[in-house]
């Protein structure tokens, strides 16, 4: 008894993370009508935004309430300017094209990511530049020397896992005889709702929200009623990005490793959860992520946990078969 | 003639993007000029994942290669040869591995191959070295094929590093007999063969101990959360968790472990070597311990050495996957320094006759299979280190 | 004796979710013969073409194309028991030329496998060079035989039209049904157009049911005129007996006079 | 004759190809080699994906998985077969017939695979299908990895290094051979059809459904080929060789090239895979510059290098071009 609580109180930590990265999914594709790949990976900037943050204040030694709201405030205004950076740069010159052709500028954006945080650190790589030149009996002038001396030495991290220091204290409680919960469960839960929550109002009662909608609907038409379609998408992305820095720090908190490619797997899954609930639906992605975090886990604690995997996706195979639209999504007949 | 302007863009790019990368390309290969092999220079080619989800492991090796080189040159190279070293990604996939191998021994022309750090890869490296008749020592590939198919030993392709049944072995020995426990629970990595090959023998031997595997649960690398398999294994309340898998997930396994009011201690095999355990692993992590080449706190001259020449180029202390990749440059040199000449049949032969080689990761003698004899030892961790407990031998 | 029944429409009913769109549709129409099927927008026109054609499932009644029960039937079956349509807003295969357009039509219902066309057999080259011909042929009759080559994007909007004709008559149909063939053409144009349909349904003899706003268009050239007002059938007969039905023009107060200038509704509600 | 002629006619491609080659085979060192197999494997993969995500328009992101089925089937029979000879054939011989016999099922068993998703998922629309497929290709990763008979995360090794030059070149002109007549046939009018106007392509007689299944397994049974000729020429087989990642190079080719357009696949896959070898020397920096470079051309040529036209619909006439207008023709 006692351990199906702790997989309940596990599955529901878990799904609340699937859920925020799942959110950023179905808005983005509820706008755009695109499958924004690089989503996992705004997720994984998030954690080293935070990282980077963290490490300037030096949580570390002296967690403490301000340091952790100065981490997730700054975390989340880098991945939002991240986001909104993608969507200028990397997908609206595209917006009236073929919708594949941005699916793989979007996965261009998630590979530069991903590989490019795999990258030596800047000063590693200037130092190595200085060598090659040295080596061909030329020096750098000194000005370009000077920069090199002031170059990050531990940007980008390259593909060796980091530490990701506590934001706050960890505390574990033992409840109803067994079942362990920590402070960080609780939080991620309480951030998520909380987050959710003011989404679901952003989205149903605000005027941006009201425009989201309408651009979702139809965005020519939208365009012509005088929406700022490309504002609005941007916004999108950026609420999308946001809540990714969330879910990032919320993870990164509790499971303190934080690699360049630690955005591909949560990725893949909160799509997963993002279409089960119904893509383009807020409250399908909450319960699609709650869903996907429960079965996964009830899977790996109760049967062969190495087909914890495939269970997230023949589930949502499942769904797809039975239930196109998702849980929560609405058909959409095509007009004739 | 849009597709020609196409093409165009295409080769700016291509070209710029090449200029652009010169640094690294160079500082990977202080050899990348010497592409043709010259007489009076030795070439060692190196293959590992130096980009994707193994990364981290090809890096290590590759900086321990570079150290060895760096150490033999400053010492006037081999027989007064300088060494060279041409490094190619191969993003952690088999089949960039095999053409990556193709053309160090086709094209560049090196005297010896050295990698894979997964079997998976080392065994599609080592047709083409056998093919090219171009030696090939693997630094960290454990499974018994990779020098063996079909029950036929590869004729040029030796390793340095344990094999699976030995390292498993060890394991289960040591927890029968050591901390004579007889209940334990394996969690393995499903997706790493080096982990599946560990735990399928650590498995038949304690069995075959008279110990009782109560659960055997897996994960996959870079999953992020194990609470459920910890959960159900803690159900089974199993004296020890076997967990043969790499640093980067047991940190975390056993942090999340601790935070399930799991008390039992881990046990684990080289792939556990990093300081990043003990940092990312914290307190969680004390008190459990790994079958490794070597203890970090072993006063032998040889380890200490290297330590601090890797702490003082590199600016981390090595693990183990750095060290591996340090021996199986320093035997291939070796060798080379004996061998009549540095390169293909006279190399291999020579390579094979290694004989009680003093490497960081213990005294290396290549025995009729191409494999490393060495003893293995078993570490604890304390205080944020490895602490040596015992040494097993072969 | 009268030609055979070409098209029967039996109580034909069509609701979306609680939403009567269209009720008892009765509609019986033989080889040859021209009905036209008129009303306000919204009044559910293309809704009965639908359930005709099988883009929807009627929800009630039947549909039975020369005595087959075909309801149910998904679209593409429908179309090779013989009912061809066209759409309100033309759909053609834009980026693929008109002779493609029109040889695609002439496969349906050809159902060989890809072997033949893998192994270049002698009957293939012959299917292939049958349905070239067809398709020249239709393109010829409706007039676009030097528009063969070209995209069909690329065509002027009355010969998108016309090339959709020419696409549906390809099928080789019993029933031609055209979703407001006229529609966005000038008086001039749409008088041509109408030329053109009594042409075809001499040639092909043929029954065409024509959805058309401009009620006198309509009253021109068919024989019989069904008239829709929110999915119910409040006028039928000969058109001049329609044009007097106090129901009808009742109805029409407004639309007609927005039809006769050709200005365009959004069919927004109709469904 | 005239009949030998329409007898021989089919087969014309394959007796050029053949010879060159062989040509090619016995002239390649062993370096062009392995990068020419490595192309042309990319070559099939590409021009069979064409199929469904170019031709018909629909969009399969699950290639890797039917790629993954072939490879094992091969495998399996081949290493099964090891140490069989066919009788009164010389070893070489029964050898590659055997090879091929592992190839042919290799395609069986992939379109198999590709029926079984096809049927149920190819009635939803655009990205569902995409997902079923993305889905389809995770759990067949995790089914090798649970199989012990499949050698789990280890795979196959030891597998005969039967793959050369010649038969990846016969599979990539049997690739070509097959999508090439698909799309000036009818039938493959039917496809290009649904990818136009589906609603259209139902109303005009058009089986809609039935169309798309039949591309898919084909486009499937072509990447079990691919499958079961790449890993006979790395002699070894592990699930980490069909990832998501992997099908998402082969979309890239596609969308690349052009949707719809061979010749823009088979220009593509060359490119992006010689593009990749000659950036390898650049070890962390090849796959940055690669995504760059992605994402470079998608911003420059969003339709991809041809469109849905061919190279020669794009040349100028004094190059030999014919510009025709009909897209596909």
């Amino acid at each position: 008894m006692t351990e199906f609580l702790q997989h309940v109180v596990n599955g529901l930590s878990l799904g609340t993370i699937y859920a925020l990265i799942a959110l950023g999914y179905t808005m983005v594709y509820g706008v755009l009508k695109l499958i924004n790949f690089a989503h996992g990976d705004v997720y994984m900037v998030g954690a080293f935004a935070g990282y980077y943050i963290a490490t300037a204040l030096d949580v570390e030694r002296s967690p403490s309430l301000p340091k952790a709201v100065a981490v997730f405030v700054g975390a989340m205004a880098v991945c939002g300017a991240l986001g909104w950076a993608i969507e200028r740069f990397a997908y609206r010159p595209l917006r009236n094209r073929p919708r594949l052709t941005s699916l793989i500028t979007a996965i261009g954006v998630s590979f530069l990511l991903e590989f490019g945080f795999q990258l030596p650190s800047l000063r590693a790589q200037g130092e190595a530049f200085r060598g090659v030149l040295e080596g061909w009996g030329l020096r750098l002038p000194a000005p370009v020397a000077g920069v090199l001396a002031v170059l990050p030495d531990n940007f980008p991290p390259g593909p060796t896992p980091r530490f990701f220091p506590e934001p706050f204290e960890r505390v574990d409680w033992t409840v109803l005889g067994g079942v362990h919960v920590s402070n960080y469960d609780v939080v991620s839960l309480a951030v998520a709702v909380v987050f959710m929550v003011a989404l679901q109002l952003i989205v149903y009662r605000t005027k941006f929200g009201t425009a989201m909608r309408a651009v979702s609907y139809d965005s020519r038409v939208a365009g012509l009623m005088g929406i700022p379609v490309s504002r609005i998408i941007s916004g999108t992305f950026v609420l999308g990005s946001v809540l990714a820095a969330v879910a990032a720090l919320l993870v990164a908190g509790s499971r303190p490793r934080i690699d360049p490619i630690m955005g591909l797997m949560p990725g893949l899954k909160a799509f997963v959860a993002a279409v089960f609930g119904g893509i383009g639906s807020v409250p399908g992605a909450m319960v699609g992520g709650l869903v996907l975090g429960f079965s996964e886990e009830m899977v790996a604690g109760y049967t062969v946990s190495s087909f914890r995997d495939g269970i997230a996706f023949a589930m949502l195979i499942l769904v797809l078969l039975l239930r196109p639209e998702g849980l929560f999504g609405r058909v959409s007949a095509e007009k004739v | 003639m849009r597709p020609a302007r196409m093409v165009a863009i295409l080769a700016a790019a291509l070209g710029a993007a090449a200029c652009e990368a010169k640094k690294p390309g160079a500082d990977a290969a202080p050899a990348a000029a010497s592409a043709a092999p010259s007489a009076d220079r030795i070439l060692v080619g190196h293959i590992g994942s130096m980009t994707g989800s193994e990364a981290t492991f090809g890096l290590s090796t590759d900086n321990g290669i570079k150290l060895a080189i760096e150490q033999w040159n400053a010492k006037g190279g081999i027989n007064g040869r300088q060494i060279g070293l041409k490094t190619y990604d191969d993003q952690g996939k088999p089949e960039e591995a095999a053409v990556a191998a193709t053309r160090l021994t086709v094209n560049d022309k090196v005297n010896v191959l050295l990698g894979e750090v997964a079997s998976s890869r080392s065994l599609a490296m080592a047709p083409v070295a056998d093919a090219n008749g171009v030696p090939m020592i693997t630094p960290s590939s454990t499974n018994p094929r990779v020098t063996k198919e079909n029950g036929k030993v590869r004729p040029f392709v030796f390793r340095v590093c344990f094999i699976d049944p030995f390292q498993g072995t060890v394991a289960a020995k040591f927890a029968r007999n050591d901390l004579k426990v007889s209940k334990v629970a394996i969690l393995r990595d499903v997706g790493n063969d080096y982990s599946m090959g560990l735990a399928d023998y650590f498995l038949a031997k304690f069995k075959e101990l008279g110990g009782t595997i109560v659960d055997d649960q897996s994960y996959k690398a870079g999953d992020q959360d194990f609470k459920a398999q910890l959960t159900a294994i803690k159900g089974k309340n199993p004296e020890v968790i076997y967990v043969p898998g790499y640093y980067t997930d047991v940190a975390l396994i056993a942090r999340q472990s601790r935070e399930l009011g799991m008390r039992q201690p881990l046990l684990g095999g080289d792939g556990w070597d990093s300081s990043k355990l003990f940092e990312i692993g914290g307190k969680a992590i004390e008190g459990s311990f790994y079958s490794n080449h070597y203890a970090s706190d072993d006063p032998s001259p040889r380890i200490q050495d290297f330590v601090k020449a890797y702490q003082k180029r590199f600016g981390s202390t090595p693990d183990g996957l750095a060290a591996m990749g340090y021996d199986a440059a320093m035997v291939a040199f070796d060798a080379m320094k004996r061998a009549s000449e540095p390169a293909g049949t006279s190399l291999r032969d020579a390579i094979a006759a290694t004989k009680d080689y003093p490497g960081v990761t213990g005294i290396i003698t290549i025995d009729q299979n191409h494999d490393a004899s060495k003893p293995a030892v078993v570490v604890e961790v304390k205080g944020g280190t490895s602490v040596y407990v015992t040494t097993v031998k072969p | 004796m009268s030609p055979p029944l070409a098209l029967e429409a039996r109580k034909v009913g069509m609701t979306f979710g609680g939403l009567k769109a269209l009720a008892d549709f009765d509609l019986s129409m033989r080889e040859g013969e021209l009905v036209g099927l008129i009303g306000p927008n919204g009044a559910g026109k293309t809704t009965a073409f639908n359930a005709i054609t099988g883009v929807y499932a009627p929800t009630s009644g039947d549909v039975l194309v020369a005595g087959e029960r075909v309801n149910g039937m998904r679209p593409h079956q429908i179309c090779v028991r013989g009912i061809a349509r066209t759409f309100q807003n033309v759909r053609l295969f834009k980026d693929l030329s008109a002779l493609d357009n029109v040889r695609i039509a002439c496969h349906a219902g050809s159902d060989s496998g890809f072997t033949s066309a893998w192994l270049l057999t002698p009957k293939h080259d012959r299917e292939e060079a049958r349905i070239r011909e067809r398709a020249l042929a239709f393109l010829e009759v409706m007039g676009l035989s030097p528009r063969s080559g070209e995209l069909a994007r690329n065509l002027p909007y009355g010969e998108q039209r016309r090339l959709e004709i020419a696409r549906a008559l390809a099928t080789g149909p019993k029933v031609l049904c055209l979703d407001e063939p006229a529609a966005g053409m000038n008086a001039s144009e749409k008088i041509a157009l109408m030329e053109l349909i009594r042409r075809i349904r001499e040639r092909f003899s043929l029954a065409i049911l024509v959805i058309e706003h401009d009620m006198r268009l309509v009253m021109g050239i068919s024989e019989r005129v069904l008239v829709l007002d929110h999915g119910v059938t409040i006028a039928h007969g000969k058109p001049e007996e329609v044009r007097r039905d106090p129901k009808v023009i009742e109805a029409y107060l407004g639309d007609a006079y927005l039809a006769e200038h050709s200005l365009e509704l959004p069919e927004g509600g109709d469904r | 004759m005239g009949r030998l002629r329409l007898l021989l006619r089919p087969v014309v491609p394959f007796a050029v190809a053949a010879p060159m080659l062989w040509g090619l085979q016995v002239l390649a060192p062993q370096d062009v080699a392995i990068i020419l197999v490595a192309i042309g494997v990319n070559v099939i993969l590409a021009v069979s994906l064409n199929v469904v995500n170019g031709f018909t328009g629909q969009f399969s992101i699950g290639h890797a998985a039917f790629m993954a089925v072939g490879a094992y089937t091969a495998a399996l029979i081949t290493t099964g077969f090891r140490e069989v000879q066919i009788a009164h054939l010389p070893v070489g011989i029964s050898d590659a017939v055997i090879f091929a016999l592992a190839l042919v099922a290799a395609m069986a068993v992939a379109s198999v695979a590709g029926l079984l998703v096809g049927i149920p998922s190819l009635r939803l629309r655009g990205d569902y299908l995409a997902i079923v497929t993305l889905g389809f290709g995770e759990i067949i990763r995790v089914v090798i990895e649970n199989t012990r008979a499949l050698g789990q995360a280890t795979g196959i090794s030891g597998l005969p290094a039967a793959t050369n030059v010649l038969w990846t070149g016969m599979g990539v002109v049997a690739t070509v051979v097959m999508a090439r007549r698909l799309l000036v046939s009818t039938q493959g009018r039917a496809l290009l059809a649904i990818r136009e106007d589906e609603v259209a392509a139902e109303a005009m007689g058009i089986d809609t459904v039935g169309w798309k299944v039949r591309a898919f397994v084909i486009s499937a049974a072509f990447a079990g080929l691919a499958g079961g000729l790449l890993v006979h020429r790395i002699m070894l087989v592990t699930p980490r060789m069909f990832t998501f990642v992997k099908s998402m190079e082969v979309v890239v080719m596609v969308v690349l090239g052009g949707m719809g357009s061979i010749t823009g696949s088979i220009i593509a896959a060359t490119v992006l895979t010689v593009a990749l070898e000659w950036l390898r020397g650049l070890d962390q920096y090849r796959m940055v510059i690669y995504s760059i470079l992605l994402i470079a051309l998608m911003l420059t040529r969003p339709t991809g290098l041809f469109g849905t036209k061919e190279i020669w619909d794009t040349l100028p006439r004094w190059l030999g071009g014919r510009r025709a207008a009909g897209g596909a023709r």
